[in-house]
């Protein structure tokens, strides 16, 4: 096929891309988006492929092959809850992959000629944003997937480390554009200066705010493969690169502000801890009432309409299938039952409504939070279900709390509330909450999923 | 602040470049191809729903394996013995990020459909 | 300064004119948004400027000078009212630019080396493109101006005359492109042809559809610059051209869907005649009651609530100062009044909203349709100044009617309605107007401005 | 049907100059800047109050006016008198277009300005 051609089709291939991206924002026509994509990327490998005369298939086959292979593996066993681990690993390749092209364009152009120095500005930036990229994301990953040697790790000096490590990359960088008879090994020296960038960067940043991180990432991998695209002068690799870059910056944006924390803070503050300058626990929780599941179950039975307020708790007890039991038992006798979804539920932007539509519950019974807030007061029982912060009324009440400002599911509001968690140990911004002090409060002590199940038991048997 | 770093960088070498070029010239074309491309990003990611955030990171992770015709590229050009192997390399890691990414967005996508009470 | 810089400059002002044209869509923005695609031109004119090292002043300084001088005389001295023809006519200069530009290049580079066919291409584009959009954009201004010279001419065979044209173009653009021995020739023989399509696809349009057909010829100037771009491969050029080019075409789209009427429509069809397949105006007309100004006061004076809905007939009296007049002294007497505007009221988008901006009436007190028509059962006196197809309930009654489907201000839901015309005679769309025959309208045939200083004259008597 | 008789006329070109492009190749990347810029047009003009069509379209009329940088570029490249002469007419249409079309633009929006009753 004629060079012309091609070029002509990855102009296609560049609209579908921008078609499939632009689809993904939208619920309706994200299936079909995502489906554009990926057929935007298969044209993409086609013409490419058709667009060289001879070359060695045995190689590329053996290597789309493994990837394939590996993709689809990884993507079908997963489980559901750990997605977001699984989309940090592949992003992390897709840096990695793009360190290892610049890298392998490098030895060859050098072999033939001496590359001007844009070409070794694009090569050297792919390298250390990719290198990032790829050790950043390991890290998301791990840290998503609680493996054990893995912690948190935060020491004096950190910062300075990083600002280090970061112009130490900068400043191989300039060498290699400057001297390139050694470019090679400038190269390779900065990627692992990058790579323990990647590391140090991420390391300190807490589990639970993997997603702005993974998001922020993503938009790193785009731009390294817009690097990439510059060191090889081709359009479709900048296109799909910068788009990539540009709206993964825009959704690590839109994931703070809907958390109501800062980029900076995300990356290099810590949350308040919970000893910090907030109300003391004690204090708060002076008069606690714990409930039991039979008592739930005799508040449930007088109950006409009930509100379930899931949070993280209900993804760590794996509760959403027997959640889903005891709402098709009540809403068989006759209870209006209603899920409250928080925004930022969970730990993952989404968590609650892909934990509930695996184990069925129809669509229409989960309410966005300004849906559920309007009819509150309405409620006999709120169960709050391994949900903390985004249930706390300090939220609203006190400017000083670390989660001053972010919007809450107001459960305070029903006639009863029912609070089921196995502690009164604080959610993850660290804070006490005094919606399970309230008068009309009760706190049910268990694990998320046993208690549901008790709950339903002691529904039957009444 | 990546992208003003790297705009900075491209920015110096364009001046390095001695000034052959004019504003059809190459690199100046590749440099506004990358903005608009910028702008067309910011542009679509506007208002989308909390829901949709998560599929659209693993969507848009996919689409960024796309450094997957710069693997093939690469390998496709033959000699070096080394660039071949890190090429090849590149072709594996980025086929996982793009197959992988597409699969387990629809997987995700699946989970959102309307279902019947 | 080195051409480096200007390549980095001319970045800048693309995304100035990106910000720019994005602020233009929105009320709050569109003044900056204006202002900052200005900017845009002028850096990018300083900058092209700066480029060059050794340059005839002279020349240049007497173009920018004339150039400017008459811009701002025409733009500074044009009657409000007279805006939309003042557009085309700019709009037509800058398509004739493109001409000029693509023209000369040709010349240049036939002296110095024989050029490749895409340069050859796109000069026969912008050349083509460029002719049509001025000729084109010359008569809608005479039409819109109403020049007497210009009559609206149909004539069997029109059509292919058209296609004639555009096939004779096509052919001197291919054998231009062939053979660029005779570029020159070939290239100012297309320009001819192209000016007379021109000529001969507007001539046929009726002077209201005008609005349409300028923002579509806006559309083509803008994609003739866009070829102009490409013949001087020159990115900013391409994108500015582009933007407007698309964004052009999507505006003529918005703007037949407003007037319920397809593209096609609007450039080959005609609007169904009075005569054709609708009812008969002197069977709908039958029990017409006119009335008088005193009459028209005594009903205003026992008013509380009164809407104005202007039309084009407003317009054309200049009844804008006058109906100010007459609602601040209603508005002094307690009487509430609002202006009903409706989205195609008049000939040009937002016609309604400049007339009465110009005459001082308060912002708050034009309503949009939907908000105007929420209230009208409320309402004691419908006025209906010089509108007729805005008001017609045939619109929304006959599935027949050319109007069909177009949302209208349902003055007939009024108390009583009074309408001021100067006869029976059908509006822009031809067709009768039931409107006028309900039991509770009284038509007032009287000039738009004559009788609302009547009625003024007749309430400051009473 | 103009932007499609546009990209076919193209493409046609492309066709016939050889197979000598590189997805990098000039032509190629004109043509790419061409297609975002579609995009962002389309992307731009989505929803727009009917009250600010009027102001959209001069206001696009003017950026249009861009032919004016065409215009100087000609002008300033010197000799053939003839080709001189056109550029020069050039400016001076191309200025009219865009010194009048942002100043309209301007009283225009002027009017839509907020007023004190
Ligand atoms: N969604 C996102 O994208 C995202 C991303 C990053 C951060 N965040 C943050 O995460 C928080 C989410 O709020 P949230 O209310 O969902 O969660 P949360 O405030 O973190 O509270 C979760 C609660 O669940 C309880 N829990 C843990 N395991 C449980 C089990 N097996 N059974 C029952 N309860 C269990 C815990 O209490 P016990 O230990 O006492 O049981 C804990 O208080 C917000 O602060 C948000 O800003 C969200
Ligand atoms: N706004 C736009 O962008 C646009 C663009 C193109 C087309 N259009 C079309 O234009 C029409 C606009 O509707 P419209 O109701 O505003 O106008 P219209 O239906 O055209 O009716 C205008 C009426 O004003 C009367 N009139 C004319 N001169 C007058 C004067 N000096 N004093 C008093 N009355 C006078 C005429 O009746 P007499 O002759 O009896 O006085 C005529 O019936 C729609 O059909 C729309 O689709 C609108």
């Amino acid at each position: 096929m004629s060079s012309v051609w091609i070029d002509l089709s990855y102009l296609v291939v560049i609209a579908l891309f921008i078609f499939g991206l632009k689809g993904l924002t939208h619920p309706r026509s994200a299936v079909r988006g995502n489906l554009l994509g990926s057929l935007a990327m298969l044209l993409a490998v086609v013409f490419t492929l058709m667009g060289t005369e001879q070359f060695d298939w045995s190689l590329i086959a053996l290597g789309i092959g493994i990837g394939a292979v590996a993709g689809v593996i990884l993507a079908l066993r997963i489980q559901m809850t750990a997605m977001p681990q699984l989309v940090a690993l592949f992003n992390g390749f897709g840096g990695l992959a793009s360190v290892f092209v610049a890298g392998a364009y490098l030895i060859l152009i050098l072999k033939k000629s001496s590359p001007g120095s844009d070409v070794l500005v694009a090569t050297a930036a792919s390298g250390l944003i990719g290198a990032v990229t790829f050790t950043g994301s390991l890290l998301a990953f791990a840290k998503l997937q609680e493996l054990k040697f893995i912690k948190d790790i935060r020491f004096p000096g950190q910062k300075l480390l990083n600002l280090g490590l970061l112009i130490g990359g900068i400043v191989l960088s300039v060498l290699l554009v400057n001297s390139p008879e050694h470019a090679n090994l400038y190269y390779w020296l900065m990627v692992v200066l990058s790579l323990a960038l990647g590391v140090f960067l991420v390391i300190s940043i807490g589990g639970a705010d993997m997603p702005v991180v993974i998001a922020m990432l993503n938009s790193f991998s785009g731009l390294a493969a817009a690097a990439t695209g510059f060191v090889l002068s081709n359009n479709l690799l900048i296109v799909a690169g910068s788009l990539v870059g540009a709206s993964g910056l825009i959704l690590t944006q839109i994931m703070c502000v809907a958390m109501n924390r800062s980029l900076i803070n995300v990356v290099f503050g810590k949350l308040q801890p919970s000893s910090g300058s907030g109300p003391d626990a004690d204090v708060v929780y002076a008069n606690v009432k714990s409930t039991s599941p039979d008592e739930v179950a005799i508040q449930l039975e007088v109950a006409s309409r009930v509100v379930i307020i899931p949070g993280y708790g209900m993804a760590v007890a794996q509760a959403q299938h027997a959640v889903s039991d005891l709402s098709d038992f009540l809403t068989e006798r006759g209870v209006i039952v209603e899920f409250g979804i928080h925004p930022v539920a969970g730990r993952m932007p989404g968590h609650m409504n892909v934990l509930l539509a695996e184990a069925d519950i129809p669509y229409d019974q989960l309410k966005e939070m300004d849906e559920i807030n309007a009819t509150m007061d309405q409620v006999d029982v709120a169960i709050v279900l391994g949900a903390n912060d985004v249930v706390n009324p300090d939220a609203a009440n006190d400017p000083n709390s670390p989660i001053a400002g972010m919007p809450i599911i107001e459960a305070h509001r029903a006639r009863t509330i029912v609070v089921i968690k196995r502690s009164l140990s604080p959610g993850f911004a660290g804070v006490p909450n005094p919606l399970f002090a309230l008068e009309n409060s009760f706190m049910l002590f268990a694990d998320g999923r046993q208690a549901v199940v008790d709950i339903l038991a002691a529904l039957r048997e009444g | 602040m990546e992208l003003t770093r790297l705009l900075l960088f491209a920015q110096e070498t364009v001046a390095q470049t001695a000034g052959s070029e004019s504003s059809g010239g190459q690199l100046m074309l590749l440099l506004t191809v990358f903005v608009l491309a910028i702008f067309i990003g910011f542009e679509i990611i506007t208002k989308i729903p909390p829901t949709l955030h998560t599929p659209l990171m693993s969507g848009s992770n996919a689409i960024s394996g796309i450094s997957l015709i710069g693997a093939l590229l690469t390998a496709l050009s033959g000699e070096p013995a080394m660039s071949r192997i890190l090429g090849t390399l590149a072709i594996i890691l980025a086929t996982m990020n793009v197959v992988g990414g597409f699969l387990v967005t629809h997987r995700m996508l699946g989970m959102f459909r309307k279902k019947k009470g």
